[in-house]
């Protein structure tokens, strides 16, 4: 018989694990990858396998040589965040700057503080965020969806995202209702095309221009609903930002409908979705008690609607879950979760 | 010279010296007073913030001595371990006091049950800190009093004056870095380490064990245990050792180094330090001995002849 | 169906030996009796090394205002007091005794018949109780008696015998239930009696429906006493969320619960007390659960105080080879013994034998910061946080975040993903935040 | 003292800005190319060796109370002769560099000195003592511009090394306390294992 | 509306510490928990208020007219090293409390960017009057609270976490600023 | 450390004395340095002014009211034998991407065509706005006259090529152009009209 072995109780433990969390995601996403692949062919392809490759490589490489600790490559977090990157960077983003995000994502916004769970700020979108700042121009220039089985090659006309298109057009000085009725000239290879902001149902569906994982609200609600039930995510982020986001911008939408486009347009496109679900939820960087969770999907929604609506970036949402990233420790402090026997209740 | 250097004088001279006219009487009308002994004293001071003094940092440290010499004109009691006599004699000169002559000391490891000497006979799997395995149960080796050799004592040593030797599992002091701050005497949670004076030449005689169980037991889980004997207290002709609840002690302050106990003891649990070896039989030739690294030389004890040990209960 | 809302976590259940009726254990050649065996200061021996005793004779006097009084579970010699290495795996002073036949104190009355009228006043029920050293035996062996005299100014208007047994493994309450039914509820009213209530619930986990069935059938003919189901869910055994259960009462951080007007009792208490006040019969045996899946035989056994742990498994089928951690207790509040060789006292419920493939902890990784831990702690706190406060020695911190509060039931760090010793370092911080605390009293 | 010690610790061992950690907002603010940060590196040497001499050579006629005082007098007055020759002769670093020449005053290595070093020494000391730190304020801040503006504009002293795009952020704030950051954890590990 | 654009483009836009770097020593140096850097928060905006308000009328009312601008530098100082000395002294003795709180801050202050640059800003804005300036003053020094609590906050957390040893202490701060830096970024075009 | 008793006297002198000297000082530099930099300023605002208009051997500068804004605009009237060859007019734009004013100078030819541009003032962002002062984006102005080449980006309905992800500032440039353009244009034919609501200030250079 081997020696015996003595440890604190409980002696037992639950079948919980990281693994099992992250891989979770990863099979959330799964609807979401496939998406894109449809309406951007081998290009998502490309893009989500190297910002994988280089994500899981650089979380390697730093564990191993620089930080000299345990490997925890294969816990499947690298592999979050490298899809998520892709997820919300442009189909036709040069390899070299996928690279480079990763590197950011991973390197910078991981690794520095210690690898998983002890970032305070989410890597993926620091990753998003430091390229829209370097490289605008790539970051802003967005492929037109072209369905894999429209029968169209691919070839590499951009477009804007609705969320862009308007806010540009607003700047110009014309009417929301102006501008969805007779879309917007525009000039592409030197020829001037017509630009229509897609209708409700195709930017569910994801056919409009945008990041690779950001476009169809569809499938990002079905990974969503499985994380839900998996109990990998909460509801109370999701709730709260979608819910702050709906009232502010239907409040701004009562006030002028003119100046300010309907909610359900805010919901539908831009990297609402993706932020909600898949990116404010990543449980590292955000608060832990429920009603600090609450409080921080209020912020999200918040700040993400004055950016969106009088910012100069068409999108808020990636800037808004950073911002309240950083609140979160704050958050933790001012809001604890209630206690057995807190309050006398006889 | 033109307008505007005439204006520059003027205007520049009335700030300053508004500024220095407000402030003098504000000044002086505000004042609080500080003892301006309290930085010179602080500067005295290793700024080490070890707390060996036993204040938060050198600052309050120095705090301190101002005020109790400016109390009780002596400063007894208040030591800087890191400092030692040099760094106190000079605070009381600066604070024009005698300081006390403290005799210099250092950390010896009361307990030689080493990986060869107590055997483990459980594995223990959770956080590899002293205090928890104490907390939790016996140790490893059984023995409820020995070195659980997590090295506790190791991360609270502030001086690099310690390290866990591997192969005896057991944390090895080295003299010449340690400062007597007792940082790990308070962080052993079973006081295993006890302040000894430096003794002559370095030289010091101790019972390397602290277990007071019956020499049976004791024996059980380590061979080197003290089990009570008293064959040493027998031999001791200085009154310098104690018996009690079956483990022998040596006051430092009475003994004179004579080294009878230690060829007395039939364990081998009392051990001498820094002493030339006394014959070179062959199997006494210390034969791991760093310059740098005196402790339990496990092999040396292993050498003594097995005795019958049926003596305890 | 009633449970605690806060927290909490469904282990699997493993109840090996539901369906083994208790046996007795044979006498051993010599048992061991510890002289602290109960919460509170230990008992003092009142036998000399050679004297003759009888089982149940008292050999350990608890003087003590919080003690207990020990008896001998045994006949024979005293052979000496000494030391011996218990639960705790520190030396700790008993009473060794070489067995001689069975021969029981002439007061005890060893029939079986059950005795259901009550004939003692409330104060003598209490002093019986203490005099039969009768002390809880659901876990933190606790002196019964105390718990029964109502602190001045509060007043217990409510008694909640605990059948839960919410820990895997263990059937021990179980069995005494569907067998001893009865015996539990005349030592619940005599409990009643004692405390001065008229009202007693007793709360069991439904996944023991004949167990409930039995006890409310029978419970219909005893007055004030009711029985209830409850939701499957760790740890509502503990007192505070069985109480929280049953009442929706909930005892403020710190406080006892009479503060509410509680009182709980687990059911073999129930029993003992039944055994001591109707048939003299101090409490000197007890029903053991030893169980493990690698096993021959899970039992419950009826063991006298002071037997070796080895007996028991002996008895069971023998240690497998396989063992890799052997427990005394539940696998999530169970204490790991660095031996087999260890005396069965009034508190140990199981003997519990966790084989080699499941004894190794999983690998600690990096908080991940997914609040499981927080959301699954019965008592609300911020496991992670009090574990990180521990960890980094900032004990001031986690008392602020109410370090004390915590009952060590083990749920967070069951439920942490990352296999974090946050119990571990959680009872660190307690212990060192209670050394702060007393010291502080000091000045 | 050792003079060479003395001169050449500003350097690496005491550098201000990757060991002391001092003057920082300048240190971030003006180095997004390596010209700027040279220019406002030797701006501040400047004011650093004249006040450090002046403050040596009168520090035994100002009386205690009135030290601090009198040595931020002198402090920004060269302060303030630095800006006004830049303006004329400089114009174009001057407007790059901006509110900051004037905060020169504040800078904590110009007073941390002359209250620290030159208040107590000799003057040949001082004058070396301000040379040194004040290089080494300089080889900080040019090392820092030169990092950022190659990694966000692609050049080193305005010579353009790549064609095309760099990473922009670098020129910007948050490039500033990033590339900071690295390179003072850089420096530890290079002291630490020398 | 003009003093709601102040005060979001001071707090938010071009926040003074993350986007103007403008008292990056006591950022990094007394954020290490979060009721220091509420002190000394509170001691940047009562002195930036009260300086901005000194300063100004001193640029407007002395420099100004005589022509003697160049002076500006020379003469701020001067006004907030001494008036920084003088409510060090006062508070010191009139509210020990105060001073325990706020006091403790004071020394740093005057070597403080943010104090100056902000009254130099002040001044260099032609179409601030002195309501304005000091709308701004406390925005700005608002700003400078913000960003110090958030950064307090999170070195707090970072305090429990194990950060490799080469990036502990200083360098992971300065990384995290970035980062925060890079987030108020989003903020840029409000106003 | 050689102390110096203070006392209130001696405070107050020593700062004296040295506030004194140090504001001499400074005065001095002052009048030393006023010139050059008198000077500096100049020369840049004159090279922005050669930049934009050809050859000229005197210069007439006023100020004009804008037809939109607040500021007022300086025209440099450029003469070379007393023949109007060009005006140059310094205009601004607030909207650009960064708070601080965009300040450029634009040049006319006499038949109000544009000569020529040159960015004086800009903060935008490096690498994105301040992409206006490369030649690609200002050549695309020169000889256009504004009346048949409309001063908007083109997504605006203009016929400017906007700077790659940095419409903002484009728009902007383009905004400063308009407005001095069309104050240009008020004034000439205001001038025509021989009213006189402009101050004239007439300064002889060279
Ligand atoms: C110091 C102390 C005093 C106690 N006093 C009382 C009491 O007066 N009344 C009571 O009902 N229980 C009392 N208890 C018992 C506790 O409520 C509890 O039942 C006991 O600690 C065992 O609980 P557990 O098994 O849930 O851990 C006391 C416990 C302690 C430690
Ligand atoms: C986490 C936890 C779980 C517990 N589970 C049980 C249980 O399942 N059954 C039980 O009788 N007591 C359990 N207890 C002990 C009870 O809290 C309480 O002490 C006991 O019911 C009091 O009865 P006693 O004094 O008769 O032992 C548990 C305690 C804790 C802290
Ligand atoms: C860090 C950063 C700086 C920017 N700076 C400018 C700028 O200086 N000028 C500008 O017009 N747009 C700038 N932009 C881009 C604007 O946010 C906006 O996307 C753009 O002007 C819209 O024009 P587009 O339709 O040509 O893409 C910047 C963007 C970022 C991320
Ligand atoms: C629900 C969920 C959401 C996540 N979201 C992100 C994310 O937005 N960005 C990211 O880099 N990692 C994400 N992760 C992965 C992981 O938490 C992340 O890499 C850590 O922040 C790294 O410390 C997510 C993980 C989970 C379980
Ligand atoms: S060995 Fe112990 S006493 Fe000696 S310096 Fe280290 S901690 Fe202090
Ligand atoms: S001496 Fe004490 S602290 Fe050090 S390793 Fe041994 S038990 Fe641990
Ligand atoms: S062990 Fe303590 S902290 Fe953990 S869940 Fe149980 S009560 Fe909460
Ligand atoms: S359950 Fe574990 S991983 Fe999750 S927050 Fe708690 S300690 Fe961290
Ligand atoms: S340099 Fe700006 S605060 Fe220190």
């Amino acid at each position: 018989m081997n020696l015996l072995t003595v440890s604190g109780s409980p002696h037992i433990h639950g079948d919980n694990s990281i693994k099992k969390i992250m891989y979770g995601v990863v099979f959330a996403m799964i609807p979401a990858i496939l998406v894109s692949i449809y309406f951007f062919g081998l290009d998502a392809v490309k893009v989500l396998l190297i910002s994988v490759i280089a994500c899981m490589f650089f979380e390697w490489a730093i564990q191993k040589y620089l930080i000299k600790g345990p490997l925890t490559i294969n816990d499947g977090s690298a592999m979050v965040t490298g899809i998520l990157l892709a997820f919300n960077v442009p189909g036709n983003l040069p390899v070299w700057i996928i690279i480079i995000g990763a590197f950011v994502s991973i390197g910078i916004a991981k690794m520095s503080f210690g690898g998983l769970g002890k970032n305070p700020f989410n890597p993926a979108l620091v990753g998003r965020v430091f390229l829209l700042i370097s490289f605008p121009v790539q970051m802003t220039s967005w492929p037109k969806p072209n369905p894999l089985f429209a029968g169209k090659v691919l070839d590499a006309i951009t477009g804007p995202t609705p969320l862009g298109n308007l806010k540009g057009e607003l700047r110009g000085g014309r009417t929301v209702q102006d501008i969805l009725e007779h879309g917007t000239k525009m000039i592409v290879d030197g020829k001037e095309v017509l630009y229509k902001i897609p209708d409700y149902v195709q930017e569910l569906l994801g056919n409009m221009g945008g990041s690779l994982g950001e476009i169809s609200a569809v499938a990002l609600i079905i990974g969503a609903i499985y994380m839900l039930c998996r109990r990998i995510i909460t509801w109370q982020i999701p709730v709260a930002y979608l819910g702050s986001v709906i009232v502010f911008t239907g409040i701004l939408w009562l006030i002028d409908p003119n100046i300010y486009i309907n909610p359900l347009f805010h919901l539908v496109t831009g990297g609402l979705m993706l932020g909600v679900f898949f990116m404010a939820t990543d449980m590292v960087s955000t608060p832990m008690s429920p009603k600090g969770q609450l409080i921080f999907g209020l912020g999200c929604g918040v700040i993400t609607v004055i950016i969106r609506v009088w910012g100069a970036y068409p999108e808020g949402v990636s800037f808004a879950i950073l911002i309240m990233n950083a609140f979160a420790p704050l958050i933790n402090k001012g809001f604890k979760p209630k206690r057995f026997g807190e309050t006398l209740k006889i | 010279m033109n307008d505007v250097v005439i204006y520059a004088v003027i205007s520049l001279s009335a700030i300053g010296i508004a500024a220095a006219v407000i402030l003098f009487f504000i000044a002086k009308k505000f004042k609080v007073i500080e003892d301006p002994k309290i930085d010179i004293v602080e500067e005295v001071l290793p700024s080490a913030n070890c707390g060996g003094c036993g204040f938060p940092g050198c600052r309050n440290f120095a705090e301190a001595l101002v005020n109790k010499s400016n109390k009780d004109k002596n400063i007894e009691g208040l030591n800087c371990p890191v400092g030692g006599n040099k760094v106190m004699s000079k605070v009381a000169e600066i604070l024009g006091l005698e300081a006390e002559e403290k005799e210099p000391m250092v950390a010896v490891l009361c307990c030689s049950g080493s990986k060869a000497n107590a055997p483990k006979k459980v594995n223990y799997d959770g956080p590899a800190t002293c205090v928890f395995v104490n907390n939790l149960y016996a140790g490893e080796n059984g023995c409820p009093y020995g070195c659980l050799g997590l090295g506790d004592c190791v991360v609270a040593c502030k001086f690099d004056a310690m390290y866990m030797d591997k192969e005896t599992g057991l944390p090895v002091i080295i003299e010449e870095k340690c400062v007597a701050c007792g940082a790990c005497v308070e962080a052993c949670p079973r006081n295993i380490i006890e302040l000894r004076n430096v003794g002559k030449k370095s030289k010091r005689i101790f019972v390397s064990c602290i277990n007071e169980e019956k020499g049976g037991v004791a024996r059980k889980n380590c061979k080197v245990a003290c089990i009570g004997c008293g064959k040493c207290f027998k031999v001791c002709k200085f009154d310098a050792i104690t018996m009690k609840n079956n483990l022998a002690y040596i006051d430092y302050e009475k003994c004179k180094l004579c080294r009878k106990c230690v060829e007395e003891c039939p364990t081998g649990a009392i051990h001498e330090l820094n002493f030339p070896p006394k014959k070179p039989k062959p199997e006494k030739v210390m034969e791991k001995q760093k310059t740098e690294t005196v402790s339990t030389e496990a092999k040396v004890v292993d050498n003594k002849p097995e005795k019958d040990l049926n003596t305890g209960g | 169906m009633k449970t605690f809302k806060l927290g909490g976590v469904h282990p699997a259940e493993n109840k090996l030996s539901n369906n083994s009726p208790i046996q007795v254990l044979p006498i051993p050649k010599q048992v061991f009796i510890p002289v602290s065996q109960s919460l509170g200061a230990p008992s003092k021996p009142v036998v000399n090394k050679g004297d003759q005793v009888k089982v149940g004779q008292l050999i350990a006097k608890g003087e003590a205002f919080i003690s207990s009084n020990i008896h001998s579970s045994v006949s024979g010699k005293v052979l000496k007091i000494d030391n011996i290495t218990d639960q705790t795996d520190y030396p700790k002073q008993a009473i060794f005794i070489n067995v001689e036949g069975d021969e029981w104190d002439e007061n005890i009355d060893k029939s079986d018949k059950v005795k259901r009228e009550i004939t003692l006043s409330k104060d003598e029920i209490i002093r019986k109780i203490h005099e039969m050293g009768i002390v809880g035996l659901g876990g933190a062996a606790f002196p019964s008696h105390v718990k029964l005299m109502v602190p001045k100014g509060k007043k217990a208007n409510l008694l909640i015998i605990n059948g839960v047994e919410c820990e895997p493994y263990l059937t021990s309450d179980y069995r005494l239930m569907l067998e001893k039914g009865e015996e539990i509820l005349i030592g619940t009213t005599i409990l009643m009696k004692g405390l001065g209530v008229n009202k007693a619930f007793i709360g069991i986990e439904n996944n023991k429906p004949d167990a409930i069935k039995h006890l409310t059938d029978l419970a219909k003919d005893f007055e004030g006493i009711e029985v209830f189901s409850l939701k499957v869910k760790y740890p509502q055994g503990g007192e505070k969320q069985l109480i929280k259960a049953l009442t929706n009462r909930e005892v403020p951080s710190g406080k006892l619960p009479v503060e509410v007007g509680c009182v709980v009792n687990n059911v073999g208490t129930a029993f003992a007390v039944y055994e001591a006040v109707q048939k003299n019969k101090p409490l000197f045996e007890r029903v053991v659960t030893v169980t493990g899946k690698s096993l021959k035989n899970p039992s419950n056994f009826l063991v006298r105080i002071g037997t070796h742990s080895s007996e028991l498994v002996e008895k069971a089928g023998g240690l497998p080879d396989d063992t890799g951690k052997i427990i005394s207790g539940g696998p999530m509040m169970g204490k790991a013994l660095n031996m087999i060789d260890v005396p069965i006292v009034k508190g140990s419920s199981g003997v519990l034998l966790i084989e080699d493939s499941e004894t190794e902890r999983m690998a600690v990784k990096n908080c991940i910061r997914c609040a499981n831990c927080i959301s699954v702690c019965p008592m609300g706190l911020e496991p992670v946080l009090l574990a990180q406060y521990s960890e980094k020695e900032m004990f001031e911190n986690a008392e602020k975040e109410h370090i004390l509060d915590c009952m060590e039931c083990g749920s967070c760090q069951y439920t942490c993903p990352s296999g974090r010793p946050l119990l571990d370092y959680i009872r660190l911080g307690k212990f060192k935040v209670g050394e702060i605390i007393r010291n502080r009293g000091k000045k | 003292m050792n003079q060479w010690k003395n001169f050449s610790k500003g350097f690496i061992k005491d550098n201000p800005v990757f060991v002391l950690l001092l003057g920082l907002c300048p240190t971030l603010a003006v180095t997004s190319s390596a010209i700027n940060g040279l220019g406002m590196g030797l701006a501040t040497m400047f004011v650093l060796v004249c006040s450090n001499m002046v403050v040596s050579l009168i520090k035994n006629l100002i009386p205690d109370k009135v030290r601090i005082p009198s040595f931020i007098v002198i402090i920004a007055s060269f302060v303030t002769i630095v800006e006004l020759i830049m303006e004329g002769f400089a114009p174009a670093l001057f407007e790059a560099l901006g509110i900051f020449i004037p905060l020169i005053v504040v800078n904590c290595i110009v007073l941390g000195r002359a209250e620290g070093f030159a208040s107590k020494q000799s003057f040949i000391s001082s004058l070396i003592d301000g040379l040194g730190m004040g290089l080494g304020f300089a080889f900080a801040l040019t090392l820092l511009g030169a990092v950022r503006e190659a990694l966000g504009n692609g050049s080193i002293f305005g010579y353009k090394f790549i064609e095309g795009d760099a990473i922009l952020v670098f020129i910007l704030s948050p490039g500033a306390f990033i590339v900071l950051g690295y390179l003072i954890a850089l420096l530890n590990r290079f002291r630490k294992t020398t | 509306m003009e003093y709601l654009i102040i005060i979001i483009s001071a707090i938010f836009v071009s926040n003074i510490v993350l986007a103007q770097f403008l008292g990056i020593c006591p950022f990094l140096g007394v954020s290490g928990k979060v009721s220091t850097s509420v002190g000394m928060s509170g001691a940047v905006l009562f002195v930036m208020t009260i300086a901005t308000i000194i300063t100004w009328l001193v640029y407007q009312y002395v420099l100004l007219p005589f022509g003697i601008t160049f002076l500006q530098t020379i003469s701020f100082i001067l006004i907030i090293a001494s008036l920084v000395q003088m409510v060090e002294i006062i508070l010191k003795k009139v509210s020990p409390p105060l001073y325990q709180a706020l006091g403790i801050y004071l020394p740093l202050i005057t070597t403080n960017c943010a104090i100056m640059g902000v009254a130099l800003l002040t001044v260099a804005k032609p179409d601030f009057d002195l309501l304005k300036g000091v709308v701004f003053a406390v925005a700005s020094a608002l700003g400078f609270g913000l960003a110090m609590l958030l950064f307090a906050g999170i070195r707090e957390h970072l305090d429990l976490m194990d950060v490799p040893k080469g990036m502990r202490g200083v360098p992971i701060a300065l990384v995290t600023a970035g980062i925060l830096a890079l987030a108020f970024m989003g903020f840029t075009g409000l106003v | 450390m050689a102390k110096k008793e203070s006392s209130f006297l001696n405070m107050v002198i020593t700062l004296f004395v040295i506030t004194g000297i140090a504001s001499l000082a400074l005065g001095g530099v002052y009048n030393l340095t006023k010139e050059p930099i008198r000077l500096a300023k100049l020369a840049k605002a004159e090279k922005a002014i050669k930049e934009v208009i050809p050859g000229f051997d005197r210069l007439e500068i006023f100020t004009v009211k804008p037809a939109n804004g607040t500021d007022s605009l300086v025209f440099n009237c450029g003469y070379k034998n007393n023949e109007l060859v060009g005006t140059a007019i310094e205009s601004y734009s607030n909207k650009g991407y960064d708070p601080t004013q965009i300040k450029i100078m634009v040049g006319f030819t006499p038949d109000g065509k544009i000569n020529n541009t040159a960015v004086i003032q800009q903060k935008e962002t490096p690498g994105l706005g301040t992409k206006m002062t490369s030649p690609k984006f200002k050549n695309q102005f020169v000889g256009k006259n504004p009346k048949n080449f409309i001063l908007k980006v083109k997504r605006d309905g203009g016929d400017v090529d906007a700077i790659t992800a940095a419409t903002i500032s484009s728009r902007a440039f383009c905004g400063a152009i308009q407005r001095a353009y069309e104050t240009y244009e008020k004034k000439v034919q205001n001038k025509e009209q021989q009213t006189q609501d402009v101050v004239t200030e007439e300064q002889e250079e060279e």
